[in-house]
C-alpha cells in the first residue's frame, strides 16, 4: 500500500469510525501527522514524545487537558478536583440543536465531562493548584461549569496557600448558557482578587487559541502570563476586527510573539521548557527573601498539604 | 394628537401600525378643523381610543427583538442625558493618565438625590460626529481604565460608584487589541469586585457582553424595562450559531436577554419601568424614576461597611452560574 | 503724545527704571499691555479685573504667585507658612555668575524669596492647604526650599487633615542646585504618598509653563489635575524634542487641550472659573456620602481648623 | 601587553598618553621578538613600569568630564551584563501590560549572592540595532510603567528589588510626552518611596535625570567609582547656563557629578571601586564586586520590618536638600 492509499484507507476509517462510535485516542493519533505550518509528515510517537511540537519548525500542535497535564504534572501526582460538576441547561437553550445534545456531543468528541480540568499536582516536586482548558470540548467555550470549577480550584489554592497555574485555551463565552456564560467572567476575577490580596501567585499561560470571555477574565490576570509559541491570543477575534475595521489584519497579529512585543506577556515559552519554567518561577516565589520574616516558606508548606491528599 | 407624534419621535418597525393610525387621525383632525362636523369628531375621539388601546396592547406583547429595538432606539436617552438631569452641574473628569480620553466613557462627579456620587457610562453619541467620537458606544481600553481610575478615586474617598451600561461591547480595534483590551477588562471586573464602597449598575440601552460587565460588577443591577443584556449581540449568536444574519429573532429569544427574563433569572435586581413607548418618549420622567431606584438602593447599601458591601458584591457574583453538582 | 510716543517713553521710563531699583508692582503694571496672541492692545486695569484674560481671545497671560492668591483664596484668609526659608548654595556653584547673584536678582525681579508661596486659606469657605509657584521668580525652578516648602506644606495638610491644592509653573530644575533639585522630585512625590494613603484630596493646577521635574513629580500626582486654557505642560521642553526628532512639533502639542485630549488632565478650567471649581472638587469631596460612616466630613473640621489658627 | 590592548579596548580622548606608550612598547616588544637584546629588554621593562605609573596617575586625577567619558564608555558593562554574571539562569519578564515592552527598562527575577530579587535596570545596547531598539538608554513611559508593575510585584511577594541605572534620562519623543512621560517617572517616585520590601539602587554609568531617579528613590543608593548621576546632563547644563557648547567640562565641574562627590555630599551611600581604567576593563570583577556590596546592604536591610523600610526610605529623601532656616 503506498502512502496515497493509506491515506485514503485512513480517511475511510475514520468516517466509519465517527459514525459509529466515540473514538479511543489510541485511533484517533494515527501513525502520521502533517504539520500544519511546515506540511512536513511526522511520526505520530515522535511527535508526541516532543511535546507535540513539529520538530523541523517548532510548530505547537493543540493538545488536549490530559496531555498538557501528563507534560507538566510530575507522574502520578495530579488529583482531580470538581470533576462531579456538570452543566445544565438554565435558558432551555435550542439553535439548530438543543444544548444538552451539543454537550454529549463535545463529550464524545474530547472524552471530557467539561472543558476544564482541575486540581491539584506537583510540578518538579512543587505543589500548585492546576486548571488546564481543553479546546477540543466545545471549543473550550466558558460555562457556568468551567466558571464554577475554576473559581473553586482558586479557593482551593487560598486554603491551602497554594500556587496557582492555570493553562488556558478557548474560543470564547459557552453561549448556550447567555448570561450566566458572561456572568463567570465576573465570579472567576473576583476570586482572583482573593488570591492576589493573599499574595499567592498565579501563573497565567495561554495557549492556542484563547480568546473573549476567558482571555477577558482570569487568562490576563496572572502574575505572569506566558504564552506559548505562535499560539493566537485575543479579546476580539480575528474576522470581527477586519470586518470592523474594514482590512485585514497582518499574519502575525494576536500571535504570541506579537503579546510579547505589545506588552501583553511576561514571556514566550516552548512547551518543551514548560514545565521547568513553572517550577522556577513558583520556587522563585516561595523562598523566603534574605532576611525577611514577613514572607514564609509557602511552597514547602504545600508541598507538604498536597502529599499529604 | 398623540405625544410622540408631537416630539417627532423616530417609529420602530413593529411600532408602524401604531403610526399609521395615528397619520389617519391626523388627516382626520385636519379635515375636521377646516370643516367642523360632530360625526368626524366622534369618529376621531373612537380613533384616539382605538389608538390607545392598540398602544397600551403593543408595548404589552413586544418580543424581545422588539426591545432590542428600543434599547437601540437612535433617541434613547444616553449616559451624559441622565446625568443632565440628574445634576445639571454635574463635574466631568477625563483621561486615563496614560495617553488617551476615550470620549464612549464618561466618568463624571454629581449629586444624586443628596448623595455624591462618582458616575461612569459609556456613551453612544447622539450626532453623527459624535457618534464617531464614540465609536458607537464601544469603549477602547483606554475608557476602562478611566473607569479603573476612578473606581480607585471612589474608593479612596468613601464615594458611591454609579454605572450607567448602554454599549454593543467593547471595540474590536486593532489598537483595542494591541492596548490589551483583554487586560483592561479583566482587571476592572478584578477590582470592581473588590471596592468597598456601595456600587449600583443601571443598564440602560444595551448591555454588550464583556465591554458592558466591565462596569458591571456591582452591588445592584438595575435594567430600564425595554434594556437588554446578553454576552453576545443576538446577530453574533446568529451568526455563529445558526450561520445565519436572519435568526436574529430567534436568537434574541433563545439567550434571554430582557430585562424581565433577567430578572427572573435572579441576574438582575430590579426592572424600573419605561415611560410607554420606552424612555425616549420621555426622558425627563425615565431619568427621575431610575434616578430615584438607583438612589434608594444606594440609601440601603450606604447602611454596610465597607467589608460588607464588598463580601455583598463578591457573593453576589459567586453565586451566578447554574450547574449540577453529583455526590462526589 | 500719541500712542508711538507714548510707548517710546514707556519703553524710556522702563529702562530708566531697571537699572536704578527693583521695579515696584505699580510701576510695573503699566496703563497699557498688549495681548501675546491676538495683539489686541488693553488696558491693564481691566486686563487686571480679568483675572489677566484677554477679553478678546481668551488668551491667559502669567501671573504671579501674590496674584493667584489673591484670585482663588477669599479675601485675607491665606497665611503664609514657611516663608521663613531660603536657599543655600551647597554646591558653591558658579556659571557665568554666582548662584547667590542670581538668587538676589531673581528676588530683585519677583518680589519673592523663593520660586513658591506656601500657606493655608479659605477657597470659597472652605479650608485647605495652598502652594503657588511663581515662574517670575527664578523661572519657577524647583531647588531645596520649592522641595521644602512644597513638602512641609504637604506635611501640614497630613496634620490638619486638610485638602491640598498646588498651582504649579516651573521650567523645571534649579541646575544650580545639582543633584540636591533632583532629589526634591522624589521628596515631594514621597510625601504624596503618605497623603494619598491618608485619603486626602490633593488638587493640582497647572499653569503656563509646567515642565520637568515639576510635571514629573508633584504637578503630575494630583487626585485631580486642573489645567490653564492654552497653558504648556510637559516634561520635556519643546526644542528638546525637537532637537531629539528633528522634526518640527505642531503648534497644539503640549498644550492644555492636547494633554485634555490625551488622558493626562482632568478638565481645563477658565481662570475665572477657577476657583468655583476648587471649591466644588473639595466641597464634593468632604461631603460624608449617603449613610457611609467611614468618610466623615473632613471640610468642616478642617475650615474650623485653619480659622482658629 | 597591557591587559586593556588585548581585551581591544577603545581608548577615550584622556587615554591618549597611555595609549602612545602602550604601542611603543608593543613596537620595541615586536623588534626584541626579532632580534632578542638585553638592553632592549631592560628598556622594555623600564616602560612598562612607566606604563602602570601613568596609568595609576592619570586614573587618580580624573576630572569630571574623564569620569563622565568613563561611564558613556561604549564598552561599559550594561545591565544585562550585570544580570548575565550575577544569575546567568536569570528570567526575563516584559511589558507593562497595557500596550508596550520597552526594551530600554530591563526587568528580570535573579538570585543574586544568594538572595532573590526583581532587579529592573536601564540599558543602552551594544549594538547598533540594540542602541536603536533601547533608544540608547531611554526609556520611554512604558518602561517605567514595566517597571512600576514589578515594584508592586515585589511587593505582593516581599521580594528585595535592585536597581540599575544608566540612563541618559527619559526618552524626549513625541509619543512619550503624549503617553505622559511625567507622570510615568512621577507615580514611580511615589510608589518606589512606599515599598515595604530593601531596596538598592546601583548606578553604574550614566544617572541622567528624572529619568534615573524613577528607579531610584531606594533604601541605599550605591555608584560606581566613574559613574555620574545628575540633575541634567552636562551637555544641557552647559548650553542652559553658559550658552555654550564648549563648557561642558565646566559644567560637570560645577554640577557635582561624580561618585565620590556625591558621596561627600551624602546623597550617595556608597562608592564601588572599579579594577583600574573602569568596569570595562574586566566586567566580571566589576561584577562580581558590585553584586556583592549590594547583597551586603540587601542583608542589612532584610533585618528591618516592612515599616522600618518604608520609613528608612521616606526619611532619606526626606532629609534631601540644602537650605536655610531662618526663626520665624
Ligand atoms: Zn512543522
Ligand atoms: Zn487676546
Amino acid at each position: 500500500m503506498d502512502l496515497k492509499e493509506w491515506f485514503a484507507s485512513r480517511r475511510q476509517k475514520r468516517e466509519a469510525m465517527q459514525v459509529k462510535q466515540p473514538l479511543t485516542t489510541e485511533e484517533y493519533c494515527a501513525l502520521w501527522t502533517q504539520c500544519f505550518q511546515c506540511r512536513e509528515l511526522l511520526y505520530t510517537r515522535d511527535l508526541r514524545n516532543n511535546f507535540h511540537v513539529c520538530p523541523k519548525c517548532q510548530y505547537h500542535f493543540r493538545i488536549g487537558a490530559e496531555e498538557r497535564i501528563e507534560q507538566i504534572c510530575d507522574a502520578g501526582s495530579f488529583a482531580e478536583l470538581f470533576s462531579n460538576l456538570e452543566s445544565a441547561d438554565p435558558l432551555g437553550f435550542v439553535d439548530t440543536d438543543t444544548y444538552p445534545n451539543r454537550m454529549m456531543e463535545a463529550t464524545r468528541k474530547s472524552g471530557l465531562k467539561e472543558a476544564v480540568v482541575t486540581g491539584t499536582c506537583l510540578i518538579e516536586g512543587t505543589a500548585c493548584a492546576l486548571a488546564v482548558m481543553d479546546f477540543g470540548h466545545f471549543g473550550g467555550s466558558m460555562g457556568s461549569v468551567v466558571g464554577e470549577k475554576t473559581t473553586r480550584l482558586i479557593e482551593k489554592a487560598l486554603e491551602l496557600s497554594l500556587p496557582l497555574v492555570i493553562v488556558s485555551s478557548s474560543g470564547g463565552a459557552r453561549m448556550q448558557e447567555g448570561i450566566f456564560s458572561l456572568m463567570q467572567m465576573a465570579k472567576t476575577s473576583s476570586a482572583l482578587h482573593s488570591l492576589h490580596k493573599a499574595g499567592l501567585l498565579y501563573i497565567s499561560v495561554l495557549t492556542e487559541p484563547t480568546f473573549g470571555g476567558v482571555t477577558a477574565s482570569f487568562a490576563m490576570l496572572g502574575d505572569f502570563i506566558i504564552a506559548e509559541p505562535g499560539a493566537r491570543i485575543g479579546f476580539a477575534g480575528r474576522r470581527v476586527i477586519e470586518q470592523t475595521i474594514r482590512q485585514k489584519l497582518p499574519n502575525e497579529f494576536q500571535t504570541a510573539e506579537h503579546l510579547l512585543k505589545h506588552g501583553q506577556v511576561d514571556m514566550v515559552v516552548e512547551r518543551s521548557r514548560l514545565k521547568e519554567v513553572l517550577n522556577r518561577l513558583m520556587s522563585f516565589h516561595a523562598r523566603p527573601p534574605a532576611g525577611q520574616p514577613h514572607n514564609g516558606p509557602r511552597g514547602r508548606q504545600a508541598a507538604e498539604t498536597v502529599s499529604r491528599r | 394628537m398623540p405625544a410622540q407624534l408631537e416630539k417627532k419621535i423616530v417609529p420602530l418597525e413593529f411600532e408602524q401600525p401604531l403610526m399609521l393610525l395615528s397619520q389617519q387621525i391626523e388627516a382626520l383632525e385636519k379635515q375636521l378643523a377646516d370643516n367642523p362636523n360632530p360625526d368626524l369628531e366622534a369618529d376621531i375621539s373612537q380613533l384616539h381610543e382605538q389608538y390607545n388601546h392598540l398602544r397600551r396592547s403593543l408595548y404589552a406583547n413586544l418580543r424581545p427583538i422588539d426591545h432590542l429595538a428600543i434599547a437601540r432606539h437612535p433617541q434613547r436617552p444616553y449616559t451624559r442625558d441622565y446625568f443632565d438631569r440628574w445634576d445639571p452641574q454635574w463635574i466631568e473628569v477625563h483621561g486615563d493618565r496614560q495617553g488617551a480620553d476615550d470620549p464612549a466613557m464618561v466618568a463624571a462627579l454629581l449629586t444624586l438625590d443628596g448623595i455624591g456620587v462618582v458616575a461612569i457610562g459609556t456613551q453612544k453619541g447622539r450626532t453623527l460626529r459624535d457618534k464617531q467620537q464614540c465609536n458607537f458606544g464601544m469603549p477602547q481600553p483606554e475608557g476602562y481604565r478611566k473607569a479603573l481610575r476612578l473606581f480607585h478615586h471612589a474608593e479612596k474617598f468613601g464615594l458611591p460608584v454609579v454605572t450607567l451600561i448602554d454599549t454593543p461591547g467593547a471595540y474590536p480595534g486593532m489598537a483595542a487589541e494591541e492596548h490589551n483590551q483583554a487586560q483592561a477588562i479583566a482587571m476592572n471586573l478584578r477590582e470592581l469586585s473588590a471596592l468597598s464602597v456601595p456600587v449600583v449598575a443601571l443598564v440602560t440601552g444595551e448591555g454588550g457582553s464583556g465591554g458592558a460587565l466591565a462596569i458591571g460588577v456591582t452591588n445592584r443591577i438595575l435594567m430600564l424595562e425595554h434594556s437588554v443584556y446578553s454576552v453576545i449581540s443576538p446577530e453574533g449568536c446568529a451568526s455563529i450559531l445558526w450561520r445565519s444574519g436572519e435568526k436574529v429573532a430567534e436568537a434574541a429569544q433563545a439567550m434571554k436577554i430582557t430585562a424581565r427574563e433577567l430578572f427572573s433569572l435572579k441576574v438582575v435586581d430590579e426592572v424600573i419601568d419605561e415611560p410607554l413607548g420606552g424612555a425616549h418618549h420621555d426622558a425627563d420622567f425615565a431619568a427621575r424614576v431610575a434616578g430615584q431606584a438607583i438612589a434608594g438602593h444606594l440609601r440601603d447599601l450606604g447602611k454596610m461597611s465597607g467589608d460588607q458591601l464588598r463580601e455583598d458584591r463578591q457573593s453576589k457574583f459567586r453565586r451566578m452560574g447554574s450547574f449540577i453538582e453529583s455526590g462526589s
